[in-house]
């Protein structure tokens, strides 16, 4: 009998622990083109305390331990590359409070988006939080420790601008607060207590993330989506700076796919606006179509498509049955936007190149003060020749954003050393020193954002 | 068999896992697949079952007692189909259904799963108990056996042989007799449906248990059959056709919907209590009759009827669909969907949780003792609350 | 005059065996019965000491000793009694239905022509004839079976069966070397693998005090530990406890634990559900107490209280303890 | 390797009020009855075949009963034998000697290194024709296998005593072993299977075909009577306050004689 399962059953109770083969193959896949690789050990804890009594166990023990949410990143970032304990925090799902007045929400790690947004709507209507363009089942803990964005990012944001405060289970094993919640108030803010900033972005390297405090915003009553069209890319920098400085959308995404072929190589804007009342609604869309967007509209370099009501949960996964292959993966960037038109152009060419039917999308984060830009490639899962074509391109996409001028939004192990590479050298060695600092034995998540290599 | 030989090799890779399969229609809980929200492994999920299944067929992983638990522990309930947002998802339980049919040809299955189809080989229903036993819960009825009557009332194996359902059996039957429906019941001559048979992979002893019933039902000219149970409903409706039925189907609380439109049915001696109602997998989601019994149960005076968070296609299954009301590979836990549907009912504040499935009234019955709530939640059927509103005691 | 009655008389780890002494009680009242002798055998690598302790029982005593007889395998045995009863032409050869007589009396029957019957709960005298009770399908019957005209006829009879009269005869004993050339190489004898029991074996218990999940919580375990050991048995019980950790799974009983045969098994707030009682249901006596009258564990049950097991198992304990002691 | 396994068709009498004695008092009712393979001839089956997925060989099922018999060799077929034979006599409460004889004579007639049987019946559980059937051929045996590993020429196994202790024996082939159950976990026979099986040709004989007749067939034991036991359907409840109830409870377990 394995003296650490029996260690960690102790720990989490016999049914949360498994060492079958069928757990280990399930949690060694990623559901992007990274070679999987298997755990030693899957387990999943319903508590800050069963977290800190495993973590405590690896770092004695010199396990890894790899927590995922959702289990969503696409890059890689949950796979066990060196064996070890895969942390399914997904029972942590409770969401302990919401503060109405100063619009906040704690919540425990795993608590997933669909289930935030459908509690909200529920239970406080007049309060939304930013939902990223995920499945569902993505989880909250999960968005920001890669530094997410959701429907809220041109407001307001990554989503990781939005944390009122965390609890961190440190790889040591100790709990760490930051915010106002450290010094015994309520999860109201982050700051001004002197910034650590050690976990966001460190994609679950650095500590585990089991509590947060989520900035809620204003959901309004009426929440709808307008689609507006451009021929010419050039012109959605412009286009995307016009509409940014109405203060009127809650959420500006261009796009462009191949895919239905008479759209192929449209620019499309999805708008989205909200209002309380008619009357505003009518005043933002005026604002917005004939003041912001009328004389593309006159010229006719551009067309307002209508505006339908309500917001549709996004359905991203319907990506990976373009090539009836159940798979995609995408690089994702963080980019100025006067980069669009370059972005489109070569993501489409290198598409073309490994014969992928070409997918590319920008959402404005802040007042246009950049871009998640992403390329996505739909594989065969059950066609290896797919599968290289698009980890092929998915490469050759991380070097163009480095070319381009633009960071690579959780990279995988690829785009890491890309990264790592042109990191300012003192940076680097603070990272390291960080690193070494909260994980002096490098259990946690090892393989991803190995900087002290 | 390996990959190339089953029956959906061609799409069985095409789930992405992104794990919409988890949640109910209005989002409300990311666990509304039963078994997931058992285990809490994502190998209990959909998309863990499938991935899995193409894994061992194409011997990535080897058969298992595990593997074989994880694909039983699927109740067949549907959540999955419903809410899978690509192309494929109208076969996610054929898919998973093909994959236990490997395990039973190769017998290499479950012994809880064993039992239950060779006692259904051996006497027709999945309990083991003699089909000279069947038409026990007849007796005091005064239910005729059945001869050229309108209706065939088709009672099935939980019906016929719970202790607990075949109160409910007897119920409907007064109900019927005092609503003056010609009808009548096959006794030890009736035999098992085969929807779990079906739900199980056992598809030949399916086919025969289908084969041997639509010859039956001939013979003695029977036209129209009312169910009991929503899984004989379901078997009848969906899967008889292929062996060319020659009767028409309802479930009984369809019978009762129109009996009470018809004014056949005098309710009118009430039903005085909040009552909130379970959706059966197979009269809900899998047949897309969610109405029947509200209208029933609206229709009796006293009923306030309170809805639960998750109901019609988001409701959470009872945990006993796909055999697993006998092979039971959900209960044990606080986390048995049936317990945690059981705690959501009694969050409601109602005093009645009513059901219109034997299945799913032992079940749910089970967990309100295991949640020690029997002073303030009772479980009843819908026949039992019309039948007390009729004054039948 | 009838002749004479033999029986075997089995001993393993240097004790003899239980049911010996219960076919010997058996043996001694047919042999008075029918006005005869009574012959035991004990054969062995030193047969001295249980040769002392049958001759209470019997008339005459055969001691059969070899080196090679240490352990008591079928083979060697089957040439000796074949041997003996050719010789002296019993009436009847009597031994205890065990793993060694399943070995033995077939092919014993087979080479010396003659009548088995095994598994026997009576054997009976009837003018002369003998008269065989046998417990058949499960128990549910009793058949009764005479035997064709013949000068010997082999018995094995079911353990516990025979209650143990105690012997007060000498019988005068014969000790005997058995000369033993054949070697029995064809089937060779590896020794003795004790199975391995994790902590405890519910299947080996004569007695079972099984609970339900209406006992509540763990603590109140204990109180049910208490009457199991007042009557010498096992705690064991039905899924719920095992699932909500109050009892480990090795004392589960049911279609997904144990298959139990005990002499009584009694059911503490067990509802009786089918998963349940499959494991159960070859139980010699049940005994059922629960609150709900409609329990289907009372169709299966013997006995029955319908009443609170809180109320009850503290009193009974006391009672049974009270009548062990006079 | 060769392997002959024997086996028997029982009633499904796990319901005790589902048997009941015919007018004959010296059978039971079969109107209603279920029937079924033997238990321990379902494990028996069971080692044989997982024997002949390892080595190799053939294996015969081997059966004396009537024309209803067919099904049971219809699954042993399904499960993994290549023949069934039926030896066509019935046995019903027939002295296990002349079920040994017939057996005896029909697998003298077959290649074989290795038999199996169950080690006992559901029904009468006499337990005793495997050991005199190894008699008559004169092959080594063991009875109560509960693990059986074989090899080449021989087989290793170990039995089960009382008191959950073992003992172990090399034996040497062509040997017959009777199965205890829990060795294995016997497989699920699919309807399909059996279906697949009607294929697959039975083998019927009569003792007469063997040059059996019917003098030589002359039982030593016979059933006189079926009886009911005296236990009655259901339990007799014992009521009154719970400390009159429990002492009639002790006192009704006394006299059973539990202590």
């Amino acid at each position: 009998m394995d003296s650490i399962r029996q260690a960690l059953a102790e720990i989490v109770g016999e049914e949360q622990v498994s060492t079958h083969p069928e757990e280990l193959y399930i949690y060694s896949f990623d559901l992007g083109t990274t070679e999987p690789h298997r755990p030693d050990y899957a387990v999943a804890p319903r508590t800050t305390e069963e977290v800190q009594g495993i973590v405590k166990l690896a770092n004695k023990e010199k396990i890894p331990v790899v927590p995922l949410g959702g289990g969503l990143s696409l890059a890689g970032l949950a796979v066990p590359f060196k064996g070890g304990i895969a942390l399914d925090l997904k029972r942590m799902d409770s969401i302990i409070e919401v503060n109405e007045e100063a619009r906040y929400a704690v919540v425990e790690c795993g608590v997933s988006q669909a289930q935030m947004c459908s509690y909200l709507e529920r239970y406080h209507p007049t309060l939304t939080h930013s939902e990223p363009g995920a499945p569902g089942t993505a989880t909250i803990g999960g968005n920001i420790a890669i530094h997410g964005q959701g429907d809220l990012a041109q407001p307001y944001g990554f989503n990781s601008d939005m944390v009122n405060g965390l609890e961190v289970v440190l790889p040591t094993g100790e709990v760490c607060r930051f915010g106002s919640c450290a010094i015994g108030a309520s999860w109201f803010t982050l700051h001004p207590l002197p910034d650590l900033g050690l976990f966001l972005g460190w994609g679950g390297t650095t500590g585990i993330i089991t509590k947060i405090s989520l900035r809620l915003f204003p959901c309004k009553k009426i929440r709808g989506v307008g689609l507006f069209v451009v021929e010419d890319e050039e012109l959605v920098p412009e286009v995307m700076y016009k509409l940014t400085h109405t203060q009127m959308a809650e959420d500006i995404i261009a796009f462009s796919q191949a895919i239905p072929p008479f759209t192929s190589g449209l620019q499309h804007f999805t708008i989205n606006l909200a209002a309380d009342s008619e009357k505003e609604l009518e005043f933002k869309q005026e604002i917005i179509w004939d003041d912001a967007l009328g004389e593309y509209i006159r010229s006719g370099a551009g067309g307002f498509l209508g505006f339908s009501r309500g917001l549709d949960r996004p359905v991203v996964s319907k990506t990976s049955d373009w090539r009836k292959g159940g798979g995609f993966e995408y690089v994702g960037s963080i980019m100025p936007i006067e980069k669009y038109p370059e972005c489109y152009r070569r993501g489409r060419e290198i598409s073309e190149r490994h014969g992928i039917p070409y997918t590319v999308l920008g959402r404005c984060i802040g007042i246009a003060h950049a871009m998640m830009f992403s390329w996505t490639y739909a594989f065969n899962r059950a066609d290896p020749e797919t599968v290289k074509q698009a980890r092929g391109a998915l490469h050759e996409t991380d070097d163009l954003v480095l070319e381009l001028g633009g960071t690579i939004w959780k990279p995988g192990l690829y785009g890491q050393k890309l990264v790592v590479d042109r990191l300012d050298p003192n940076t680097l060695n603070l990272m390291k020193k960080v690193k070494q600092l909260l994980d002096p034995n490098g259990i946690m998540n090892p393989g991803n954002w190995e900087v002290s290599r | 068999m390996n990959l190339a030989d089953y029956k959906y090799a061609d799409i069985i890779h095409r789930c992405f896992r992104c794990g919409y399969c988890k949640f109910p229609v209005n989002w409300m809980d990311a666990n509304n697949c039963p078994a997931y929200a058992r285990f809490r492994m994502e190998t209990y999920s959909c998309g863990g079952r499938l991935w899995l299944t193409r894994a061992w067929l194409s011997g990535e992983i080897d058969w298992s007692d595990h593997l074989a638990e994880i694909l039983y522990s699927c109740t067949a309930c549907k959540n999955c189909e419903v809410k899978c947002p690509l192309g494929f998802s109208v076969d996610i339980l054929n898919m998973i259904i093909a994959a236990k049919a490997e395990m039973v040809e190769s017998g290499r299955i479950l012994s809880s799963v064993k039992e239950f189809l060779e006692n259904i080989q051996r006497q027709g229903n999945p309990y083991g108990h003699s089909r000279v036993k069947r038409g026990e819960w007849l007796e005091g009825t005064g239910i005729e056996p059945y001869q050229g009557h309108d209706f065939l009332y088709y009672v099935g194996c939980v019906g016929s042989y719970d202790a607990r359902a075949q109160e409910v059996a007897r119920a409907l039957g007064k109900v019927l007799q005092k609503a003056g429906v010609s009808f009548g019941v096959l006794g030890n001559d009736e035999n098992c449906d085969g929807n779990e048979v079906n739900k199980l992979g056992e598809e030949t002893l399916f086919e025969m248990l289908a084969e041997e019933n639509v010859a039956q039902f001939k013979r003695l000219g029977i036209q129209k059959v009312v169910t009991l149970s929503p899984h004989s409903y379901n078997a009848m409706k969906n899967d008889y056709p292929r062996f060319n039925r020659g009767f028409d189907v309802m479930h009984y609380t369809q019978l009762l919907e129109s009996l009470l439109s018809d004014g056949r049915l005098d309710v009118s001696g009430g039903f005085d209590a909040a009552v909130t109602y379970h959706d059966p997998c197979f009269l809900g989601r899998w047949n897309d009759e969610y109405e029947a019994a509200r209208n029933v149960l609206a229709a009796i005076p006293g009923i306030q009827l309170i809805e639960m968070e998750r109901n019609r296609d988001s409701t959470l299954c009872c945990g006993g669909g796909g055999g697993n009301f006998y092979i039971d590979l959900l209960g044990g836990s606080e986390r048995s969907p049936a317990r945690i549907r059981v705690r959501e009912a009694h969050a409601t504040k109602a005093r009645i949780l009513a059901v219109a499935c034997p299945n799913c009234l032992t079940m749910l019955e089970d967990a309100v003792k295991a949640e020690g709530l029997e002073e303030e939640l009772v479980v009843r059927d819908v026949s039992e609350i019309v039948a007390e509103a009729c004054g039948i005691t | 005059m009838m002749s004479s009655i033999f029986v075997m008389a089995e001993h393993r780890n240097q004790a003899l065996a239980d049911i010996s002494l219960q076919t010997l009680s058996k043996g001694r009242q047919l042999a008075d019965q029918a006005q005869t002798e009574l012959l035991a055998v004990v054969i062995g690598k030193d047969t001295t000491a249980y040769a002392e302790q049958v001759a209470k029982w019997a008339d005459r005593v055969i001691a059969v000793k070899n080196d090679r007889l240490e352990e008591p395998l079928a083979e060697p045995y089957q040439k000796i009694l074949a041997l003996l009863i050719k010789e002296r032409k019993p009436k009847i050869v009597l031994m205890g239905h065990t793993s060694l007589a399943m070995d033995l009396a077939p092919p014993l029957s087979v080479e010396l022509e003659v009548p088995l019957a095994t598994d026997c709960t009576d054997i009976s005298l009837q003018n002369g004839d003998v008269i065989v009770t046998r417990s058949i399908h499960n128990g549910k019957l009793n058949a009764a079976y005479s035997f064709a005209p013949c000068e010997t006829v082999i018995i094995t009879g079911r353990v516990g069966e025979f209650p143990i009269e105690e012997g007060n005869r000498h019988g005068q004993i014969e000790e005997i070397d058995f000369p033993l050339e054949e070697e029995f190489n064809y089937k060779k004898f590896e020794g003795y693998v004790a199975q391995e029991v994790g902590g405890v074996d519910i299947t080996q218990a004569e007695v079972l005090v099984s609970v339900g999940r209406g006992i509540k919580e763990k603590e109140n375990i204990e109180m049910v530990q208490k009457l199991a050991e007042v009557l010498g048995g096992e705690v064991s019980c039905s899924r719920p406890v095992v699932d909500y950790g109050w009892l480990p799974s090795e004392r589960q009983v049911g279609l997904s634990g144990k298959t139990v045969k005990p002499k009584l098994y009694l059911a503490l707030a067990i509802s009786g559900a089918f998963q349940h009682v499959v494991g159960m249901k070859s139980a010699k006596m049940t005994v059922a107490i629960n609150k709900d009258a409609g329990a289907p564990i009372f169709k299966v049950a013997n006995f029955g209280i319908v009443d609170d097991l809180f109320k009850i198992v503290p009193i009974l304990t006391r009672k049974i303890a009270e009548l062990k002691d006079d | 390797m060769d392997i002959i396994a024997c086996i028997k068709r029982v009633p499904d009498t796990s319901e005790a009020d589902a048997i009941k004695i015919d007018s004959s008092q010296r059978d039971i009712e079969k109107s209603g009855l279920a029937f079924k393979i033997n238990d321990w001839d379902e494990y028996a089956l069971e080692a044989a075949v997982q024997i002949k997925e390892k080595l190799g060989g053939t294996l015969t099922a081997v059966t004396v009963g009537s024309q209803e018999w067919n099904d049971i060799l219809r699954r042993a077929l399904a499960m993994g034998a290549d023949t069934g034979i039926r030896i066509d006599h019935d046995v019903a409460s027939e002295d296990p000697h002349i079920v040994a004889l017939i057996l005896k004579t029909v697998i003298q007639r077959l290649p074989y290194d290795l038999v199996l049987f169950g080690a006992q019946s559901e029904d009468f559980g006499s337990g005793q024709l495997g050991a005199m059937v190894a008699e008559m051929l004169g092959i080594p045996h063991a009875t109560l296998a509960v693990s059986l590993e074989a090899r080449e020429n021989k087989v290793h196994i170990s039995r089960e005593l009382e008191a959950g202790t073992l003992e172990s024996y090399t034996i040497e082939l062509p040997a017959l072993l009777t199965i205890h159950t829990g060795i294995n976990q016997p497989r699920y026979i699919s309807l399909g299977g059996i279906k697949r099986a009607m294929r697959k040709e039975l083998q019927v004989m009569s003792p007469n075909d063997l040059g059996l007749s019917v003098d030589m067939l002359i039982p030593m034991v016979k059933l006189e009577r079926l009886e009911l036991p005296s236990k009655g359907k259901g339990a007799e409840l014992i009521t009154g306050a719970p400390e009159e109830a429990a002492e009639q409870m002790a006192k009704t377990l006394k006299e059973a004689g539990i202590f």
